[in-house]
């Protein structure tokens, strides 16, 4: 069992490795932080699955810092990159 | 090979990189990241020292690990400074720039180092 | 029962493996800014919360198994709000995408 | 190789590229964000080696505080600085300079000391007394407290710094943002739903860091980074430097470290040493006043510079 936790955690981490190469890759600035959104849900499943597989259960805290500090980064991102947090909220009306 | 060594030669990596970058960088705030590059790369280092020293019972040697936490702080600290000093040193001149040509700017980033 | 719980956890995980797979090549194939987020959000949550559906039977009752439940609702709850304000400023930044 | 090994591996060249990414992308911005997932996953690799507390004060300091600190700093500085990069000759003799030293540490790592020097069990013979359950937090504020109350030191002179670059004609004013959203909208609703489970998280870091991973820094940083969230996203002002409650909150945790140190002398053996039997309390006393200090220095250091006067 615990090499099938640690194949998932590599496989997923394979996984977050290849969709950071594309991230990085990609033309804005906002396509760069879906890497801090991809690390906030494969690096939280890759830390629970290590919790479980080296029975250690306080690494389950560390991928709660995690997904709480992917949502702080995704705020200052928004308002660093749009100047103003009104500004963020402009594009609310035109759908 | 164990995974301490493999993690102490990735913060040796990281220790060069870092360096690399803060020293061709000529921005002040590339400095400042490839500075905190280093620091990650001394700190994976002296985790290695703690991963080693695991006895009594523990995954780790405690005393650097502790430091390490320590140093994580003061490396915040020091990047929080020299961050704000960059800045003031735009509003002032206008430029942000270490070059002496440029701008009198003598070594604002560097007093992170 | 071990054995049946162990089946369930492998199953559940290889799931959750699998949705991950989805999302990257969701992120690999789909052509701008806004269907990528689509892809890497929806899959990825769903991927996250089938690993944490396996990794239950295997984690302490009922604290741990709580612990767990949280971070899988922390990150849905994070991921989506933070997901939509990057959205917007993609549509704020280039109102044709 | 085993699978956990092939982790490690994997860990380590994905580290690697994204390092080499961040050094030499050509934007400041991108490089930031670039940064920030970096610290995410150096996270993951303080918990391969058995770091939980250092793992955990990563990705709330090393990843998050400082990548809003910089990001803040790079929107604006944004097109200011051209990305200018030194002489082709300059950047191989660095590149051969970084590479010896790269070597040279590298040699270090894979030639082992003879004896292993280990402090372990010496920790672990300091730990009963204390009444506390983890060792990283036993070190910290039992076997070298030292250190500990002359980093908060460090982290108040840093805040005196930050302040002290503060123009004369805003001394005593307000930093952060100007604060112009309305209360409704994505950003304030994030902002008003996240910080209470944010407060959760940093108690329960606090609480449980006297016998599991984490404590005083890991729930301040949490504390600091659900207060600026509110901030930014205009719900409240950031307090104006000069009004007493700030200060006040600043000082309270080393002062009472301190005071409870001084007391030392006195009712134990010492500087910092605690009366038997009354350890385990006086840590957690100290403990929760750190945690509400380090979260407000750590906010306030992020934040900066004050930018405007308060408003009459």
């Amino acid at each position: 069992m615990v090499s099938f936790l640690l194949a998932a955690a590599i496989f997923i981490l394979a996984m977050v490795a290849l969709g950071l190469f594309r991230v990085f890759c990609g033309p804005t600035d906002v396509d760069r932080m879906m890497a801090v959104q991809l690390l906030g849900t494969g690096g939280s499943a890759v830390l629970l699955l290590l919790a479980v597989a080296v029975e250690i259960p306080a690494i389950v805290d560390v991928a709660l810092m995690l997904a709480l500090l992917a949502a702080f980064a995704a705020v200052t991102f928004v308002t660093s990159a749009s100047g103003s947090p009104a500004a963020a909220e402009d594009a609310t009306d035109s759908r | 090979m164990n995974a301490a060594t493999l993690f102490g030669i990735c913060g040796a990596a990281l220790a060069g990189l870092g360096l690399f970058g803060l020293i061709t960088n000529s921005e002040p705030l590339r400095k400042i990241l490839a500075f905190n590059l280093l620091g990650t790369g001394t700190f994976l280092i002296f985790g290695v020292v703690a991963r080693r020293g695991a006895a009594a019972g523990l995954g780790g040697d405690p005393v650097p690990q502790a430091l390490v936490i320590t140093g994580i702080v003061v490396a915040f600290s020091a990047t929080a400074m020299a961050v704000v000093l960059l800045l003031r040193l735009f509003e002032e001149s206008g430029k942000a720039t270490l070059d002496p040509n440029e701008a009198d700017g003598a070594s604002t980033a560097e007093d992170d180092s | 029962m071990r054995l049946a719980l162990d089946i369930f956890t492998a199953l559940a995980v290889a799931g959750g493996a699998f949705f991950f797979l989805a999302g990257t090549v969701g992120l690999l194939r789909f052509p701008d800014t806004l269907t990528r987020l689509h892809a890497l959000t929806k899959a990825d949550n769903l991927g996250l919360g089938l690993v944490t559906l396996g990794l239950l039977p295997l984690v302490a009752w009922p604290l741990g198994a709580l612990k767990l439940i949280s971070v899988w609702l922390f990150v849905q709850l994070s991921g989506a709000i933070a997901t939509q304000l990057i959205a917007r400023l993609v549509r704020r930044e280039d109102p044709q995408a | 190789m085993s699978m956990a090994n092939a982790f490690d591996v994997a860990l380590v060249a994905l580290l690697l590229a994204i390092a080499v990414w961040v050094v030499v992308a050509r934007a400041a911005f991108s490089a930031i964000v670039v940064f920030i997932a970096y610290g995410l996953l150096v996270a993951i690799a303080w918990v391969r080696l058995f770091a939980v507390d250092v793992a955990l004060t990563e990705a709330a300091i090393g990843s998050g505080l400082t990548g809003m600190l910089l990001l803040g700093a790079a929107a604006r500085l944004r097109g200011t600085t051209a990305s200018g990069r030194c002489g082709l000759t300059l950047r191989i003799v660095a590149a051969m300079f970084c590479a010896m030293i790269s070597l040279g540490l590298g040699a270090v790592i894979l030639t082992p000391p003879d004896v292993v020097v280990t402090l372990a069990p010496a920790a672990m013979a300091n730990l009963p007394p204390s009444g506390l359950g983890n060792p990283v937090a036993g070190v910290l504020f039992v076997y070298r407290a030292f250190d500990t109350l002359l980093e908060k030191v460090v982290l108040l002179l840093a805040l005196l710094g930050v302040w002290s670059l503060t123009p004369d004609r805003l001394w005593g004013g307000v930093p952060g943002p100007q604060v112009d959203a309305g209360p409704d909208g994505m950003l304030a609703f994030l902002a008003q739903l996240l910080p209470p489970l944010g407060i959760v998280v940093a108690v329960y870091m606090t609480w449980t860091g006297a016998d599991h991973p984490g404590g005083a820094f890991q729930g301040g940083t949490v504390l600091a980074a659900m207060w600026i969230v509110v901030i930014i996203a205009g719900l409240q002002n950031a307090p104006s430097i000069d009004q007493r409650l700030v200060r006040f909150l600043v000082v309270v945790g080393p002062a009472i470290f301190l005071g409870i140190g001084l007391a030392g002398f006195a009712l134990a053996d010492g500087f910092l040493s605690y009366p038997a039997g009354y350890a385990k309390p006086l840590i957690i006393v100290v403990e929760v006043a750190l945690t509400l200090s380090i979260g407000v220095t750590l906010g306030l250091v992020a934040l900066g510079t004050p930018q405007r006067m308060r408003r009459q």
